[in-house]
């Protein structure tokens, strides 16, 4: 919390390291949300709860706040969650994030990838996700860094905030450099045992990385190697995850959980129940736009209906989600100081039933109301 | 029982006319009394002991058949020897009492405080106050409505059948189910509180097969106890290029069989597929026409024969006169006799028979639903053109991505369209591109027969049906729409509505046990009854 | 490499630790337990006949004769030493070779085993406890094999009983079935030597003489020199996949020209040497090791080579060490013991027998100091069988892992 | 060097010329006797009764006319001794699809055939299974069809078919199992329409002729004569299954020489080895069978997954001949834990009558698959019993092979010691009272031992695999078996891989 309110300040004195002005910086006039039933994001909620917006950031939340005068009040007879946050995601930039020719490119840039215009985004948009990572392909060892971005605006809100690590066999090739996991670890091992760069940032732990895993093994070999290099982050790829529980929880690395399909394995559900309840935060990574963005909303339903509870499938949409992208400090949570990327839903966020009835970013409406 | 014990061949030719048609088969026992609106009941005073003594299978079973009339469909005689089609496994006898604070017996009929008595599979009293019989379990429940049905599935279905190509119209997905090493994947779809479906084989062929309509119960290997009705309808498919962007899948046997994916076949083959199907329907309202035709000459040319046959009996002594003169006279000329010339009397001839035609004519007289997976608007517009002088036919559309601007039409001829709310994403061009998930909704609002499916590729995906449809109600399908998409729709559709689909006396008891309305997002099922038995108990989560 | 590995190799070798008797451990709980059998086959040149092996703490702590077991205990027809395969197999397919390049000595294949595959316990529950791991034979000389035992826990450090055991190479037509010479402009590393049995011999050799010109030179230092110095003066066997005849020929002359160069103590080890019973002067003159692949009743294997009945029978009566293997990992064919019944067939002792799947391809890779042998001391590694091992009419049915039943007998 | 020129040039084991010279020698040269011969051995195992020490056997005119310990025999007879052996009777295959040109047709329906015109009397198999003792095959075609052709039971030895012969036309071979191109779905409707078809072929006839009778009634009415006699007449239609009235008006030689086999099935004179590959397919062929009324001449032919039916094959009583998988892998779908059930073992616990089925020619032979049971816990009866004595039973030959027992065929092996042992060999083979196989006359047995090169074969007719790779891609060395589309099924691990990813 310390450490988000610092960040916010620090937003505050340097404008981020976006440099990109809020297209709601001008935003003067404060508006007023009520709402029956509010999802902070970290797992709680409050009933009949007004969240004041000014500047296109939340200045208060509360049960008991009295809606100052001249504010745009806004009253929603539903539940209101913050934007939802998409792990993992190349909406906007299909085939811009693989680059196949070279597999170590640890300064590569996700944010120089994508189009803010594209349509992916509208579709992200309508269905809630306010935030996304667009992360370089794990079929390189060293992808690049991911970027957090805003469906709407274009807003960068983070510009490298993971380090793409490679370390499933997706990242091993038939016909160029690695072929084999030995090979792999030993160019990653070279390449972190004199660091340069975004790589001796992670090294440090100041960069987190995202390191994309697939079988049990591979995630026993990454959480080796973080342990090795004392690198923060998370894994992605959760699969398997349901054997290994207890080694990824010593491990303190989050767990970007592969999105779900239509009648996925119940060993993939089980496993993230399982982490979620041995304690290890977690988010869902989307794959978008190869999938359609309610396949988000729909791993949480899945997992939900299979033992995980709805406030902890809640906060891996929102909370946990910005912390594991390390933007804990600009979204993921109705509080004060944070952006206001807000969602009115018909009832609860987690229930695939409900329905998206109107979607704020920066505390403009982007979606749905009666725009 | 009728026709089974001398009639041992797989397929006899269908006794047309006489086939059982939609919905008749009522359950024998009424309403007792009418005045009696509220209980439902065999009657009154004897009735517990009366139940004891439908735990007899054989006197169950009977009754049921006798007063129903019902014989085996011919073409249900795949399964010889069988009693009922898809008769609840009665090993078990167990009489259960169920109390329900809420009972729906249908979307939009509900019941407050109402209990419900099941026997040998089977819902035989509905009533405020059921008294609990020996030995019988009671459970409580605070909602209690029929168990869902997955219109559109390929649970249970082989996957060389599922891949099958070259499926006939007379070729059967019940002959194609694999119920052994399934048991997992029904018991996950009976969680979620499925407990039937329509499974269809060969959707990626242009012709599907009969699709047959079973019940997942994991205690039943056997066909006979877990096939509801076997042809359950004709499948065909619009727009799936067979041979374009193939792929290999291994087959079950070990082969491997090259198959399509989505990839869409361009507008002129889907014109021409389109024509197939309406050509196929065409041809099978023929060959009924040559059947009936021939029945009726066949009969003419019998009672002609009859006639003559007698007159010529008649005239014999008239005739062996003469001839006996005639013989004698060419003896004495020396000269051979020669029998006078009989004209032929000639029997109109049979038309050969085609067991696929045969398929089409039930299609095309309506005696089966004809589901047609087809997407593009074009293609739904010319399919609804091509069959509407089919009076008789019960069109199902399954997919209908773009079935929006068809709305009206199917509105208007009442063809409910399957619709299956997948998660696709935008970067694989295929048939399904104009699909959205508020299309149930959108079909729903302007008058189509919505139902849910769940697709029929993965038998993994009848699991997740519930969810898929809270996901349409999220998309703006009502929910009461939903609900009755996943129950007395789906029944109505396949007809099956006599057996299940609502909680009502006399159907199987394929229910569930709530606690809260169903569909509603943390509602948790406490017991599926799939057959009268309990399949999944709170113990199972 | 990964220092992990080294220093829990350290811990475990420190731990092998003399004979300690059930009471000396008292203090801290130990998992103690004891199987009986009508014959102990214990690969150390005895058989007692109704023993009791006594384990504690993962160790055999004793072996004592004439026991009578009581009816809940532990009993079995016969006790053999856990098998060990130095050929099982064991690889994520082509995951554990890095083919960018031919040559690649450091190559680690422990970095690219799933401890989670069922290829382990396909062999554990035949009765292989230890297994010898290398990269697959796509690359000249692939890299570093490593032993390890088929079960226990979840961690290929855990289950690593030495690494760096061998140096694993190939000689025949598999290091060059895939590539191609590049026509114009290559268009994937495949276009590159060698694609002939003699670009294979001549790119081995060429590994090998530029570690000897770059011993001690350390401007000619390159990537694998280290691993094939280490090979070239004995410290590291180099263990060679050779089928037919004339690779077999081709290991062998190589271990003698370097020997010429002033390397005579380079081990060598013959994988799937199906026609060494053609070459067993040249295999008894180098002193060659040789492990047989499996049995094919029409004597065809790979590369063409002819894999007499009695080849095993032959080499051990020259005296060449043999070991036996199933290449079984993947297949599901034959088990080890299996291969056994068919060596014995083709004439081998039943002694010899049990000794080619168990200490000698322990004692090849050096390890026959915790495994290979039923002795006091050493790993409680044990295949438990329902009649005389190595005949086809019976099987393990049980198996020990480090003190542990894995595998129940009675269930 | 010697070596060096043998080791550059025959690297093959099996040459073609060098197997057909080599056994040709080993079998043929020996001079065929009349059938007369009597053994002597160590040990005679009858599967008749309990094994006799020093027993001798008496085989006259290629049948045993007596077992037993110090019996009389000819003065004249040809006396074999074998002091230190152990005489068994000949093993027998219940089902192969080995030894033809080729295994499948590949219409659906090819009832009309038979395999005898397939069967190949100089194919290595027989001489193979010789070597293994196997004395008695029945040869069927491979489970890719519906219906297919007539199977024919032979001994290994002869060089026409006709010397071959033990009994003509065995049974016919159906299949549950898809044949290729079709589904599950496809298949059973092909086999209903089999029947189906035959059954309005027949109603047809019998309408035709019935209709033509009526014709000629009238006709003969109308002309004032007497209607002829019907003269050439038929039998009715027979067996447990449905029936066609009237079929006795049908002459049986103007039945369609197409349709007559299957008719042949349906009235219960014909076997059926009915191929299934999954436990479903069971369902089906059961159905079919029940339906046509064959049931009871019914012999399922199942892939190893099959064992899960074993209940349903136990309610019907039907015997099985299993795969030559005896192991039958698969993993868990919800735990991926692989699963091995040994299927003899459950058959055996159900008490279902089943036959073996050799896994490959000369080393994985009947006594290996029946060694294999024993060590899963089977007793050694079990076990020989299912490569012998059942095996003759299921394939109608109960009467002639199996056991060592007066009256059957003179079929006699000759082993070094205990037949299950890994440890004994196949010494001599003497079939219907002839000596017809001597291990020491052996070369290619010599070469598989020992790699010797026999004489007078050419290094230069030997074929090589080169760049053939062992792994992963190799399948073990089996066979190949056309006919046996499960197979792979059971033996593919990497399909199960693939699963799991």
């Amino acid at each position: 919390m310390l450490n988000g309110l610092l960040a916010v300040a620090l937003a505050a004195i340097f404008p981020g390291d976006t440099d990109i002005p809020s297209p709601t910086a001008a935003v003067e006039r404060m508006t007023a949300f009520q709402a029956k039933l509010v999802h902070t994001g970290d797992g709680s909620s409050i009933e009949d709860c007004v969240i004041l917006v000014k500047g296109g950031v939340i200045t208060q939340v509360g049960a008991n706040i009295k809606v100052p005068s001249g504010a745009e009040l806004i009253v929603h007879d539903g539940a209101l969650s913050p934007g939802l946050i998409a792990l993992q995601s190349e909406d906007g930039a299909v085939g811009e994030l693989n680059e196949s020719t070279r597999t170590v490119m640890p300064e590569a840039e996700a944010r120089y990838a994508f189009n803010p215009e594209h349509k992916d985004f509208s579709r992200a948009l309508g269905v809630g996700i306010t935030t996304l990572v667009l992360a370089p392909s794990p079929r390189s060892l060293i992808g690049g860094r991911t970027a957090v971005v805003k469906t709407s605006g274009g807003r960068v809100v983070k510009p490298a905030a993971q380090l793409m690590l490679g370390l499933s066999s997706d990242a091993l090739n038939r016909n160029k450099f690695p072929t084999s996991y030995a090979g792999a670890m030993g160019e990653l091992e070279k390449q972190f045992s004199n660091p340069e760069g975004s790589v001796s940032r992670a090294a440090g732990g100041s960069l987190p990385v995202l390191m994309d895993v697939n079988d049990r093994a591979e995630t026993l070999r990454a959480i080796a190697f973080a342990a090795r290099f004392d690198l923060k982050g998370a894994l992605y790829g959760s699969y398997w995850a349901e054997d290994v529980v207890p080694a990824i929880k010593e491990s303190g690395l989050d767990v970007v959980c592969t999105p779900f399909n239509v009648g996925e394995g119940s060993r993939g559900i089980r496993s993230v129940v399982g982490l979620s309840k041995a304690g290890v935060r977690i988010g869902f990574g989307l794959e978008a736009p190869d999938r359609h963005p309610e396949s988000l909303r729909f791993g949480v339903a899945l997992c939900v209906r299979d033992g995980l509870s709805p406030s902890a499938g809640m906060k891996a949409l929102t909370g946990d989600a910005a912390a594991i992208a390390g933007v804990s400090g600009r979204v993921g949570r109705i509080a004060r100081g944070l952006d206001a990327d807000l969602v009115l839903w018909s009832a609860d966020p987690v229930a695939l039933s409900s329905t998206v009835k109107a979607v704020y970013i920066d505390g403009k409406l982007v979606h749905g109301g009666n725009q | 029982m009728t026709g089974s014990a001398d009639l041992p061949l797989l397929s006899d030719p269908p006794s047309y006319g006489t086939g059982r048609p939609p919905f008749q088969c009522e359950f024998p026992i009424a309403i007792a009394n009418p005045a009696d609106t509220n209980r439902l009941s065999l009657t009154g005073v004897t009735r517990v002991r009366r139940i004891k003594r439908m735990r007899s299978k054989v006197i169950w079973s009977s009754l049921v058949s006798l007063a129903c009339g019902l014989s085996v469909s011919p073409m249900g005689s795949a399964f010889p020897g069988l009693e009922l089609p898809g008769a609840p496994a009665s090993e078990d006898p167990a009489v259960y009492v169920i109390r329900a604070e809420k009972l729906i017996e249908r979307p939009g009929v509900v019941h407050e405080n109402t209990s419900v008595l099941i026997s040998d599979g089977r819902i035989l009293e509905i009533g405020p106050d059921i008294a609990l019989p020996d030995g019988a379990t009671e459970l409580k429940g605070a909602v209690v409505c029929a168990s869902f049905i997955d219109p559109w599935s390929a649970l249970g279905v082989d996957n060389g059948v599922l891949a099958d190509t070259k499926m006939a119209e007379s070729a059967r997905t019940a002959d194609g189910l694999n119920l052994f090493d399934v048991d997992h994947l029904f018991q996950e779809a009976l969680r979620a509180g499925v407990t039937s479906a329509r499974v269809q084989g060969g959707w990626q062929g242009k012709v599907c097969g009969l699709g047959a309509f079973v019940r997942l119960d994991p205690t039943l290997n056997d066909p006979k106890h877990a096939v509801l009705l076997p042809d359950a309808d004709l499948a065909m498919s619009v727009g799936h290029s067979v041979n374009r962007g193939a792929t290999f899948q291994r087959m079950g046997d070990g082969t491997f069989q090259m198959i399509s994916g989505d990839r869409p076949t361009d507008v002129f083959d889907r014109v021409s597929e389109i024509e197939a199907v309406v050509s196929s329907v065409e041809a099978g309202e023929a060959y009924r026409r040559a059947e009936v035709e021939y029945k009726f000459k066949l009969k003419e040319w019998q009672e002609a024969i009859a006639e003559k046959q007698e007159e010529l009996e008649d005239d014999f002594k008239k005739a062996k006169k003469d001839r006996d003169k005639k013989v004698k006279k060419a003896k004495e000329d020396g000269k051979e006799h020669k029998e006078s010339k009989y004209k032929e009397d000639k029997k109109p001839r049979e038309p050969k028979f085609n067991e696929d035609k045969a398929a089409l004519a039930r299609v095309a007289e309506g005696e089966i639903p004809l589901v047609v997976e087809v997407h593009r608007s074009s293609a739904i517009r010319n399919l609804l053109a091509g069959t509407e002088r089919f009076s008789r036919l019960r069109l199902v559309i399954a997919g209908g991505s773009e079935a929006l601007s068809c709305a009206e039409d199917l509105a208007e001829r009442g063809i409910p369209v399957i619709v299956w709310p997948s998660l696709r994403g935008t970067t694989k061009k295929d048939e399904f591109t104009g699909a959205t998930l508020s299309l149930a909704g959108e079909l729903a609002a302007a008058g189509v027969p919505v139902l849910l499916g769940s697709g029929g590729r993965d038998a993994d995906t009848t699991r997740d049906l519930p969810l898929l449809a809270q996901l349409a109600v999220g998309h703006g399908l009502e929910k009461e729409q939903a609900l009755e998409a996943l129950t007395i729709g789906a029944a109505r559709a396949f007809d099956v509505a006599d057996r299940v689909g609502s909680v009502e006396l006399g159907k199987d008891a394929d229910l569930l046990i709530l606690d809260g309305m169903p569909l509603e997002p943390f509602t948790k099922i406490q017991y599926v009854f799939c057959g009268g038995r309990p399949a999944v108990t709170p113990e199972d989560n | 490499m990964i220092p992990l590995t080294e220093a829990l190799l350290a811990a475990i070798t420190a731990s092998v630790p003399a004979p300690t008797l059930p009471v000396a451990v008292e203090a801290t709980p130990v998992a103690e337990m004891s199987v009986y059998a009508d014959a102990v086959y214990t690969g150390a040149g005895e058989t007692i006949e109704n023993a009791m092996v006594v384990i504690a703490d993962g160790k055999i702590t004793a072996i004592t004769p004439g026991a009578e077991p009581g009816d809940e205990d532990l009993h079995v027809a016969a006790i053999t030493p856990g098998m060990v395969d130095l050929s099982a197999r064991i690889y994520p397919d082509g995951y554990s070779v890095e083919e960018t390049e031919e040559v690649t000595p450091w190559i680690r294949v422990d970095l690219s085993l799933d401890p989670f595959s069922r290829d382990w316990d396909r062999q554990l529950r035949n009765g292989v406890t230890s297994v010898v791991a290398s990269p697959y034979d796509n690359n000249c000389i692939g890299g570093l094999s490593v032993a390890l035992k088929t079960g226990g826990s979840n961690s290929i450090e855990a289950r690593t009983i030495k690494s760096n055991v061998a140096l694993r190479g190939a000689i025949g037509s598999q290091p060059s079935s895939k590539n191609h010479p590049a026509f114009g402009r290559p268009t994937d590393f495949y276009s590159r030597r060698p694609t002939t049995r003699m670009g294979v011999e001549w790119t081995w050799r060429k590994a090998m003489y530029d570690a000897l010109q770059a011993e001690g030179d350390k401007e000619r230092a390159f990537d694998g020199l280290p691993q094939l110095l280490q090979a070239l003066n004995g410290d590291l066997p180099v263990f060679v996949q050779a089928w037919a005849t004339q690779d077999i020929r081709t290991a062998v002359f190589l271990k003698e020209e370097m020997a010429g160069e002033g390397k005579p103590n380079m081990q060598l080890i013959i994988d799937a040497g199906a026609e060494a019973w053609r070459e067993i002067d040249f295999l008894v003159r180098t002193g060659t090791a040789v492990v047989l692949p499996p049995y094919r009743a029409s004597g065809r294997t790979t590369d063409g080579a002819f894999f007499a009945a009695d080849c095993a029978a032959k080499l051990d009566e020259a005296g060449v060490p043999v070991a036996l293997s199933s290449h079984n990992a993947k297949a599901g064919g034959e088990t080890l013991g299996q291969q056994a019944a068919h060596a014995r067939r083709g004439g081998l002792s039943f002694d010899s027998a049990l000794a080619a799947v168990t200490i000698n391809p322990a004692r090849m890779v050096g390890i026959d100091d915790r495994v290979g042998s039923i002795e006091v001391g050493k790993d409680a590694d044990l295949a438990l069988w329902n009649g005389t091992p190595f005949e086809l009419t019976s099987r393990v049915v049980g198996v020990v892992l480090d003190g542990e039943l894995v595998n129940d007998p009675r269930k | 060097m010697k070596n060096q020129k043998l080791g550059t040039l025959a690297r093959t084991a099996v040459a073609t010329c060098l197997a057909a010279t080599a056994l040709t020698a080993a079998t043929n040269a020996m001079p065929f006797s009349d059938g007369n011969i009597v053994i002597k051995a160590g040990q005679v195992i009858t599967l008749d009764g309990e094994p006799i020490e020093n027993g001798t056997i008496v085989i006259e005119n290629g049948r045993i006319t007596a077992v037993g310990k110090d019996i009389k025999y000819p003065w004249n007879a040809e006396v074999k001794e074998y002091p230190n052996s152990v005489a068994f009777p000949g093993f027998v295959e219940a089902l192969t699809n080995s030894g033809m040109d080729r295994a499948n047709e590949n219409i659906d329906v090819a009832a009309f055939l038979n395999v005898k015109d397939s069967i190949d009397p100089v194919s290595f198999y027989f001489e193979d299974s010789l070597r293994s003792g196997v004395t008695t095959l029945n040869v069927q075609q491979g489970g890719s069809c519906v219906v297919g052709g007539m199977g024919y039971i032979v001994k290994p030895v002869g060089m026409t078919v006709e010397e071959m012969t033990v009994q003509p036309n065995s049974g016919i071979a159906m299949s549950a199992a898809p044949k290729s191109g079709k589904s599950r779905a496809t298949q059973t409707l092909a086999l209903r329409q089999t029947f189906d078809d035959l059954r309005r072929y027949l109603e047809g006839v019998v309408q035709e002729k019935r209709d033509g009778v009526d014709l000629a009634t009238r006709e003969a009415l109308y002309q004032g004569r007497e209607a002829d006699e019907e003269t050439s007449k038929g039998r009715p239609m027979g067996g447990n299954g449905w029936k066609v009235s009237n079929l006795e008006m049908i002459p049986r030689w103007e039945i369609d020489e197409k349709k007559a086999p299957l008719l042949g099935i349906v009235e219960g004179k014909t076997a059926v080895f009915f191929y299934c590959s999954t436990p479903g397919d069971v369902q089906t062929a059961i159905r079919t069978a029940k339906d046509n009324g064959f049931l009871n001449r019914t012999v399922l032919c199942l892939s190893s997954g099959c064992w899960k039916a074993a209940d349903l094959i136990k309610q019907h009583n039907i015997p099985v001949i299993l795969s030559s998988v005896l192991t039958h892998v698969e993993r868990d779908p919800v735990t991926g834990e692989e699963k091995e059930t040994f299927v003899p073992a459950v058959f055996q616990d159900k008490g279902v009558r089943f036959a073996l089925r050799s896994a490959g020619t000369s080393g994985k032979s009947l006594w290996y698959q029946a060694a294999l049971c024993v060590g899963h816990g089977m007793t050694r009866e079990q076990a020989l019993a299912a490569v012998t004595t059942t095996a003759a039973e299921i394939t109608g030959l109960s009467n002639r092979v199996g056991s060592l027992a007066p009256g059957k065929d003179g079929n006699v092996v000759i082993f070094s010691g205990d037949p299950l042992s890994v440890m004994s060999n196949v010494e001599q083979v003497v079939v219907e009272g002839n000596h017809v196989y001597d291990r020491s006359t052996d070369v290619r047995m010599r070469h598989l031992e020992t790699g010797a090169q026999p004489e007078n074969t050419s290094a230069e007719m030997e074929t090589g695999t080169p760049h053939k790779h062992d792994e992963p891609e190799e399948k073990d060395d089996k066979e190949p078996d056309e006919g046996e589309n499960e197979e792979e099924k059971d033996d593919d691990h990497e399909g199960h891989e693939d699963e799991e990813n």
